[in-house]
């Protein structure tokens, strides 16, 4: 096969699927273990590949430009490191019974298939297909959630699977809105649906038929991003399903969501009739982040605690593009993915903490630095990287979004430093319980690696010193492109 | 030449307040004997206390520290010094630009923070007693002292004695509310600082109403004589303060020749006489009060200190 | 040839070196020595060469690194100014390692220390030399995120990690306020670079907005009241040889902050913004010293009183600030002279009194002064090191604690000469305080010394105390010397300042170590002088004379007995003066209004054999009034909106219903 | 022929608006269930209308799923959950029947004004046919919220899934309505199955909340 012909996009999308179907056929915890793994790694191989190569011209289905090359990287990426943890988690929930083999094969062919759902929503350039993919991997993740099937994962799961499908509806009813405004200038069929037309001719389409339609979208995907008070779904949903897709949901899910609400960002910016959406994304952001800053105080469950948390940092990442603006852009880009890499870490870290103590309740987690070091300053660094404190890289856009924005709209700013505020003092007050104190519960050493946790937590730490000249190119040119 | 002239004129002042402080206490004691009607003790009778003391044995607590012993020693040398630096009969002395008055203020400070120290030294209750309630009198005094400062400096602006003295004496100033009021205050200061009625009573030995002597109550022979002769010098110090601020009338100024100096010394010795007179009819007329009353009856010398300062900003944009 | 900020961030690396390898080694038995020593070494280098470049005055070398904030790089620069903060963060560093090096051997868990202790140096060195807001504020975090982790370190003892946690929650609103701040300074176009701040005009309000955030970031930082509250907490719960890192020289790095934003950055301030500072420096310096001498707690009473100290310093730099508003530039460079000197004097007795703290701990094990007493016997060096720094922080000649007090009361006596009316009341009013505080702290420090180094020991522990290991004793021993010679040479100090006030206020005092005798005159000599020198020769010739002429004239007898206790003779030692009762006059005086303080006096009837009980009830009004509310308001508020969290699915689908109907209604009215 | 084509989908759409109201006033199950049936296949007539006059034949597959999926076999399969499951026949209201009306009213007149006033240059039949829409989303909607059983909320949910399928194929060309349709299918049969298999008897909101936080841990 001649390399230079071989497209990655489709490997981007078709190696999941495939595996997927083959993990779905395939006995046996360590190979379809390692099978997921290598399959998640060439993925990202592949994404790699597609980062380096020439892009592809968009076609009627398929667009790569620097925007969505942002999130796929960093979404197959992440979906290779928790494949690896997965690995190592899953392991340990076999032995204790949770899962039982037939569960855990549907459990891999469930990720992979979520993969495909998540890597085909970034690089669809079709709102339909896009609208679809999403909607596929919500589904993987809502069966997921249920995998444990006890009452509260069961529970979990049909409150996500009900707010997603009202949210699924209005996304679609959104994308409907967008095609009707397109349909008089591009024409009928499948050309008024493609984003590359869309954006190209956005400008003269009907502003009043943009702005319900953007309402539409907003809340259906935005139901995803977990917008407060559309959020219900979410903390429920990384509690009770396995640590490898909280760590998914929240560091990926979230993320893809949230690409469907830029891309319809762009083109309401692109028409200058529209309503700004800025002012939306921003009340929207600080109404999560205020909301999830106070409700982290009164979590019990450690893996919701950190649920909230990422409801908090949607709220900044939809604050920070809501304001708009080149610097904005470009911090809410740099905390997106900054957010991805450490709150997935900080799951890794938490499967662990969980899995050795055998209880996610917040008060029974006592001193983990003093028995498991590695794991506990891990976690320590994990969170004090999500909670926005140097040398770590989201202190760099966090710092960007208040600084920039106290300069032009200094009310806001005031609101959103205070959010950050009360979000802090209820993640330190929690770390402090978790990591330090007299040791509580079993202490046996963990039997998992460490690796994907410190790999994250060294990118996190790297970006938040030294980010290298082409990615700081590439941002401010995505940045640009959002406006 | 010069220069030994300036060491003998300095030397004098040193000696002179060394002479003079046992002996104003007691004309103090003979004056107040007298207006009770009683004879009293001769007035040279300070200097046989001292002597006595000198030769008696000391008597330590077990448990007594070398800074118990080191104490008396370093009291007597900073008070002694400060005193020194006070001008009584003559300005510009050769060291009086060694230290301001809030050098000489310190320096006190410095004798008082050992004592305190020396106080709680043994451990028994009373050295407490008198340790805390001590600093509490002299935290009190302190901020009021500082505005007396500042009102004075104000008028003169200097801290250094020798020009403010010079200051006040050339007669520029006239007279000042403000002065006046300043002049209350720092009495009231004096007045605590020294351990005297109404603040506290350098003759009783009742322990609980005692402040300062508690404080050194564990002292005797020569380490107490060192402590009495200090406060003697605290005395004259505090005196010669006042005159020099507010009274520094035929104050002779340096290199003046030998008449004015003699001149300074007689009427420094007058005002000395006077002080102690006053003082002394003060004390017989007064009562002491209590300690938590202390507070009231400093407050007022800050409040006089405060207004002093104001009355002087008016009185200097009019 | 390595400029000089370059050796400076050499030495930075190293430290971060020695951090990195700490954690590898934090295993071996020889780490605390290696470690220890290491910084030891990097410290002094980077102290030589900060001090080479204060001295020297070559002006600003500046340099840039292609890290941080991407567009800009991270700036560093090392000017007069930073020169001066970096010898005195050096200075403590150097000698906080050679403390270590005996009083580390006692950690218990070196490796909770070991990692953080070179880092929390780097952190330090970082903020002084950063020259662009991102980096500038990147390493102040992370130079409390180092002395977080310190603090932790005995995570295990009550009230450790709740000190941690409040340390670190205040620290990161100190950060938020400064960022707010930074980002008013770099306007909407996000130049961060502090030489494009610096020459960028800003507005009277934005000046005084800034100003308030800085007092709010870098005085939670540095401990202004009421930002205080977790520097009591936070600074006794870190190992003692940290806690003197942090009081003495942390919170001069926030002094630092508020001097490079305030003097340097926002250039020529408004009188007004002098007023906010004075009176906050003022309420500071009082509120620290009350509240130490209440305390019983010897490393909290050490850290109440830092309080204090930045309260004189800040008093200090409210006078600059009022004294260049009205272009009295001399006035203003003897103002920030005084503060500066202040700096440099805190941190070193304030140093010297933790480390001596420390030694009491590892000789005691106690902290509380309930059970100590009697050291003065057991530890000889340690007993004269920690006098010689009571006497200093007391503000005592001969030593260095009063010069800069009698240097910022000259300033406070220049006041008059300010036109404003405002100042011109306010000044003294604020300079009675001040001696307040002096003669306060004085109280103090009786109090410290008298209880914890005198009298009757209190506890076994107290009696049986043994002197400290000989690295101990000379970091102390060198600190006391350099208390004591920068308290009679007041003159070497003064100049070797004058650059960083000619860099900040254009304007010097005048050269002072010519002047005969070593004195010192900051304005004229017929305004104010000073010479330690001569005041403690003067003290020693006296105290020998007296001393000779009594060997000479009088009796040497010397009897031993018991002390005088009224006929009840060996009293168990707690019928002593304890903390509490010595500072029972001045609680009264104070505490009633202050602290809310009651006594409670439970007297039994008359025949009656109970015994009579007597306690206090003291009140942290700060606390309660300011955080417990918040806390309350923060608690409530999660209460409430908790409430939105405990619905049922039809629950959430109706909040996303009205959601939407919200927007749809908002469309139709707004288009 | 024009104004005919426009009056016949606009009194099918209308209708379906009409049914929507019918909804909402049903206070029985079954008859809630009969009035769905009657949704559906009005919206089945509509679209059948619509690929008729758009000449779009795949919209025919979309009527049919609509006929056949959701007026007989989902109607069919959630009266014998009824049974089967001995749901309670009448619908539990957690906001009254009157207070809804008017409530639905305001929806509606909510969608009109927005969609009038916005679509001003479209024709007028994707016009009316998107006003239409939207009110059916919206009492959908309406439906799931003030009604506390499982079975009328589904049913809620599929009204408003009819609205999104009217607009859909009101949308003159636009690709993947059949594709859309059948998903939309896919999920209400998982929606139907899940109550059937977790025994959601009642109502989503079934669980006692204070069990609920219990099972979470999050009860203090």
């Amino acid at each position: 096969m001649n390399f230079a012909a071989f497209n990655p996009v489709l490997g981007v999308v078709l190696i999941p699927i495939f595996a997927a179907a083959l993990l779905a056929a395939l006995p046996g915890y360590r190979l379809t273990a390692r099978l997921n793994v290598l399959a998640s790694l060439a993925t990202f191989v592949c994404a790699v590949l597609l980062l380096i190569l020439p892009r592809p011209t968009p076609g009627p289905y398929v667009l790569v430009d620097d925007l969505n090359i942002v999130f796929i990287v960093l979404n197959t990426f992440v979906g290779f490191t928790t494949s690896v943890f997965s690995a190592s988690y899953i392991a340990h929930e076999l032995e204790t019974g949770r899962l039982t083999p037939a569960y855990l094969r549907f459990y891999h062919a469930m990720y992979q298939t979520m993969m495909f759902g998540m890597n085909l929503a970034f690089v669809s350039n079709n709102i339909g297909l896009m609208w679809v993919a999403v909607e596929v991997a919500t589904l993987t993740t809502v069966l997921m959630v249920g995998i444990y099937r006890t009452e509260a994962a069961l529970e979990a799961a049909w409150k996500y699977f009900i707010l997603g499908s009202v949210g699924i509806a209005f996304a679609l009813f959104g994308t409907i809105l967008v095609y009707m405004a397109a349909r008089p200038i591009i024409g009928e069929g499948q050309d008024a649906m493609i984003w590359t037309l869309l954006i190209e001719r956005a400008s003269q389409f009907d502003a009043a038929l943009l702005n319900v339609a953007f309402v539409f979208l907003f809340l259906g995907y935005g139901t995803k991003v977990g917008l407060a008070p559309l959020h219900a779904w979410l903390p429920d949903a990384h509690a009770e399903g396995p640590t490898p897709i909280s760590a998914v949901l929240s560091g990926l899910l979230l993320n893809v969501a949230l690409y469907a609400l830029l891309r319809f960002k762009m083109l309401m910016t692109a028409n200058p009739g529209a309503m700004a959406p800025g002012t939306l994304m921003v009340t929207m952001g600080l109404t999560s982040l205020i909301f999830a800053a106070f409700m982290l105080y009164r979590r019990r469950d450690i893996k919701r605690l950190f649920a909230y948390s990422s409801i908090e940092h949607m709220g900044i990442i939809v604050f920070a593009f809501g304001m708009g603006g080149p610097l904005a852009n470009f911090a809410g880009l740099l905390h997106m993915v900054m957010h991805s890499l450490t709150k997935s870490a900080i799951f890794f870290a938490v499967g662990h903490i969980v899995q050795i103590k055998g209880t996610q309740t917040l008060d029974e987690i006592r001193g983990i630095t003093e028995t498991h070091p590695a794991l506990g300053w891990g976690f320590v660094a994990g969170v004090v990287a999500i909670a926005g404190l140097p040398p770590l890289g989201i202190f760099m856009s966090e710092f960007l979004v208040v600084s920039s924005t106290f300069a032009r709209q200094p009310l806001l700013a005031l609101l959103l430093v205070f959010g950050l505020l009360v979000a802090f003092g209820a993640l330190t007050l929690r770390l402090t319980g978790v990591a330090f104190g007299e040791p509580r519960g079993p202490t046996r050493p963990a039997e998992a690696s460490y690796l994907p946790m410190f790999a994250h937590l060294a990118l996190v730490l790297v970006a938040g010193v030294y980010l290298p000249a082409p990615i700081v190119v590439w941002f401010q040119h995505v940045a640009h492109l959002l406006g | 030449m010069v220069v030994i002239s300036d060491i003998l004129v300095q030397g004098i002042q040193m000696l002179l307040v060394f002479l003079l402080a046992p002996l104003l206490t007691g004309f103090i004691r003979k004056v107040k004997a007298r207006l009770m009607r009683r004879k009293g003790p001769s007035i040279l009778q300070p200097y046989r206390d001292l002597l006595r003391l000198l030769r008696k044995e000391v008597v330590l607590a077990d448990n007594a520290s070398w800074l118990f012993r080191a104490t008396p020693y370093l009291t007597f040398a900073a008070i002694w010094v400060a005193a020194a630096l006070v001008p009584t009969f003559a300005t510009g002395l050769l060291f009086n630009w060694t230290a301001d008055l809030i050098v000489i203020v310190a320096l006190l400070g410095t004798a008082r923070f050992f004592l305190a120290l020396a106080g709680m030294d043994v451990g028994t209750a009373f050295g407490g007693l008198g340790s805390s309630r001590e600093v509490m009198i002299a935290a009190l005094a302190e901020p009021a002292m500082l505005l007396i400062v500042f009102c004075v400096a104000l008028v003169a602006g200097s801290t250094q004695l020798s020009t403010v003295a010079n200051f006040i004496a050339s007669s520029q100033v006239g007279l000042r509310v403000s002065l006046g009021m300043a002049m209350i205050a720092l009495v009231i200061v004096a007045l605590a600082e020294n351990a005297r009625i109404p603040v506290d009573n350098p003759s009783t030995h009742l322990e609980l109403t005692m402040v300062h002597e508690a404080m050194i109550l564990e002292y005797s022979g020569r380490h107490l004589a060192l402590i009495e002769f200090g406060a003697f010098l605290k005395l004259l110090l505090y005196i010669s303060l006042i005159a020099c601020l507010f009274f520094p009338w035929e104050i002779a100024v340096f290199g003046a020749g030998p008449l004015s100096y003699v001149i300074g010394a007689a009427m420094y010795l007058l005002k000395v006489t006077i002080a102690g007179f006053l003082l002394a009819v003060f004390e017989t007329a007064t009562a002491k009060m209590r300690v938590f009353r202390v507070p009231q009856f400093l407050g007022a010398a800050l409040m006089l200190g405060l207004l002093g300062t104001l009355l002087l900003f008016v009185s200097k944009s009019l | 040839m390595l400029t000089a900020v370059a050796a400076q961030l050499v030495c930075v690396a190293a430290l971060l070196g020695i951090a990195v390898l700490a954690v590898a080694l934090s295993r071996a038995k020889a780490a605390t020595a290696l470690v220890y020593g290491a910084t030891l070494i990097v410290c002094a280098l980077a102290l030589i060469g900060a001090l080479r470049a204060l001295l020297a005055g070559t002006g600003a070398d500046e340099i840039v690194l292609p890290i941080g904030l991407p567009w800009l790089g991270a700036h560093f620069r090392l000017d007069a100014l930073a020169a001066f903060f970096l010898a005195v963060v050096n200075l403590g560093g150097a000698i906080a390692s050679l403390y270590a090096l005996g009083y580390g051997r006692h950690e218990h868990a070196p490796q909770r220390v070991l990692p953080f202790f070179p880092a929390f140096l780097a952190g330090m060195n970082l903020v002084v030399l950063a020259d662009d807001a991102f980096s500038y504020l990147l390493c102040w975090e992370f130079m409390s995120l180092a002395s977080w982790a310190l603090v932790m370190t005995h995570h295990r003892e009550p009230g450790n990690a709740r000190a941690g946690y409040v340390y670190l929650l205040m620290a990161s609103f100190g950060t938020l306020a400064l960022l707010l701040a930074f980002g008013l300074l770099a306007g909407p176009a996000g130049d961060y670079g502090f030489a494009a701040i610096r020459a960028m005009p800003h507005a009277p309000g934005e000046a005084t907005m800034v100003l308030i955030l800085m007092l709010l970031g870098a005085g939670s930082k540095a401990g202004l009241v009421p930002l205080h509250v977790w520097l009591p907490l936070a600074h006794p719960a870190a190992p003692s040889h940290v806690s003197a890192l942090m009081s003495g020289v942390m919170t001069k790095v926030a002094v630092y902050g508020f001097i490079r934003v305030v003097f340097d950055l926002l250039g020529p301030p408004n009188w007004t913004a002098s007023v906010l500072v004075l009176s906050l420096g003022g309420v500071t310096a009082v509120m620290g010293i009350l509240y130490a001498l209440l305390e019983k707690d010897l490393k909290r009473l050490l850290a109440y009183s830092t309080i204090e100290n930045i309260g004189i310093i800040f008093v200090c730099l409210g006078l600059a600030l009022a004294f260049q508003a009205n272009n009295q530039t001399l006035a203003a460079s003897l103002a920030l002279t005084a503060a500066l000197f202040h700096v440099f004097n805190h941190s070193l007795f304030k140093s010297l009194l933790f480390f001596g703290a420390g030694a009491v701990l590892v000789s005691t094990g106690a902290r509380d002064m309930d059970k100590l007493g009697g050291l003065i016997h057991r530890m000889p060096v340690t007993s004269v090191v920690f006098l010689i720094g009571c006497v200093a922080i007391a503000a005592l000649p001969p030593f260095n604690g009063f010069v800069s007090e009698w240097l910022m009361f000259q300033a406070v006596l220049l006041s008059p000469s300010l036109p404003q009316w405002g100042l011109k009341i306010m000044v003294p009013a604020i300079g009675a305080l001040l001696a307040l505080a002096a003669a306060l702290a004085a109280a103090c420090f009786v109090k410290a010394y008298g209880v914890s180094f005198l009298s009757r020991p209190r506890s076994e522990a107290a009696a049986n105390a043994q002197e400290v290991d000989h690295f101990s004793l000379a970091a102390m021993v060198i600190l006391a010397s350099l208390c004591l010679f920068a308290g009679i040479f007041p003159g070497l100090v003064i100049d070797a300042l004058s650059p960083v006030t000619q860099q900040i206020l254009d304007s010097r005092l005048g050269a002072q170590s010519h002047l005969p005798w070593l004195s010192i005159i900051p304005i004229a000599e017929r305004r104010g002088s000073y010479n330690g020198l001569l005041v403690l020769v003067f003290i020693a010739i006296s105290a020998s004379l007296g001393y000779l002429a009594i060997r000479r004239f009088s009796s040497h007898a010397v009897r031993r007995g018991p002390a005088w206790g009224c006929g009840f003779s060996d009293a168990v030692p707690q019928a002593q003066y304890s903390p509490d009762s010595f500072a029972q006059p001045l609680r009264r005086v104070f505490g009633t209004l202050l602290f809310a303080a009651r006594e409670h006096v439970e007297m039994p009837p008359p025949g009656s054999v109970k015994p009579a009980r007597f306690s206090v009830e003291i009140h942290d009004l700060v606390w309660e009034t300011l955080y417990g509310r918040i806390a309350g308001a923060v608690d409530t508020a999660s209460k409430r909106l908790d409430r939105w969290q405990l619905l049922t699915i039809r629950g959430y689908l109706s909040l996303v219903f009205a959601t939407l109907v919200t927007l749809l209604l908002v469309l139709a009215i707004w288009s | 022929m024009h104004s005919l084509d426009f009056d016949i989908s606009h009194s099918l759409a209308g209708g379906l608006v009409l049914i929507s109201f019918m909804m909402l006033y049903q206070d029985r199950l079954y008859s809630l269930l009969n009035v769905f049936a009657l949704h559906a296949v009005t919206l089945s007539l509509a679209v059948t209308w619509q690929a008729f006059i758009q000449d779009a034949p795949h919209l025919y597959v979309t009527a049919a799923i609509a006929l056949v999926f959701k007026a007989i076999i989902i109607p069919v399969a959630l009266h014998r959950i009824i049974r089967q499951l001995g749901i309670h026949r009448d619908i539990e209201t957690a906001v009254g029947i009157g207070p809804t009306m008017l409530a639905g009213m305001g929806l509606v007149a909510l969608s009109m004004v927005l969609m009038l006033r916005v679509t001003a240059e479209a024709d007028a039949l994707a016009r009316e046919d998107l006003a239409f829409a939207l009110s059916v989303v919206l009492l959908g909607l309406l439906v799931m919220v003030t009604r506390r059983n499982a079975v009328s909320q589904v049913v809620g949910f599929m009204s408003l899934e009819n609205g999104l399928v009217l607009a859909a194929t009101g949308a003159k060309g636009m690709p993947l309505v059949v594709e859309i349709s059948v998903a939309f299918s896919i999920l209400i049969a998982f929606i139907v199955i899940g109550i059937f298999l977790f025994r959601i008897r009642e109502r989503f909101d079934s669980v006692d909340v204070a069990a609920l936080d219990e099972s979470r841990g999050e009860r203090r």
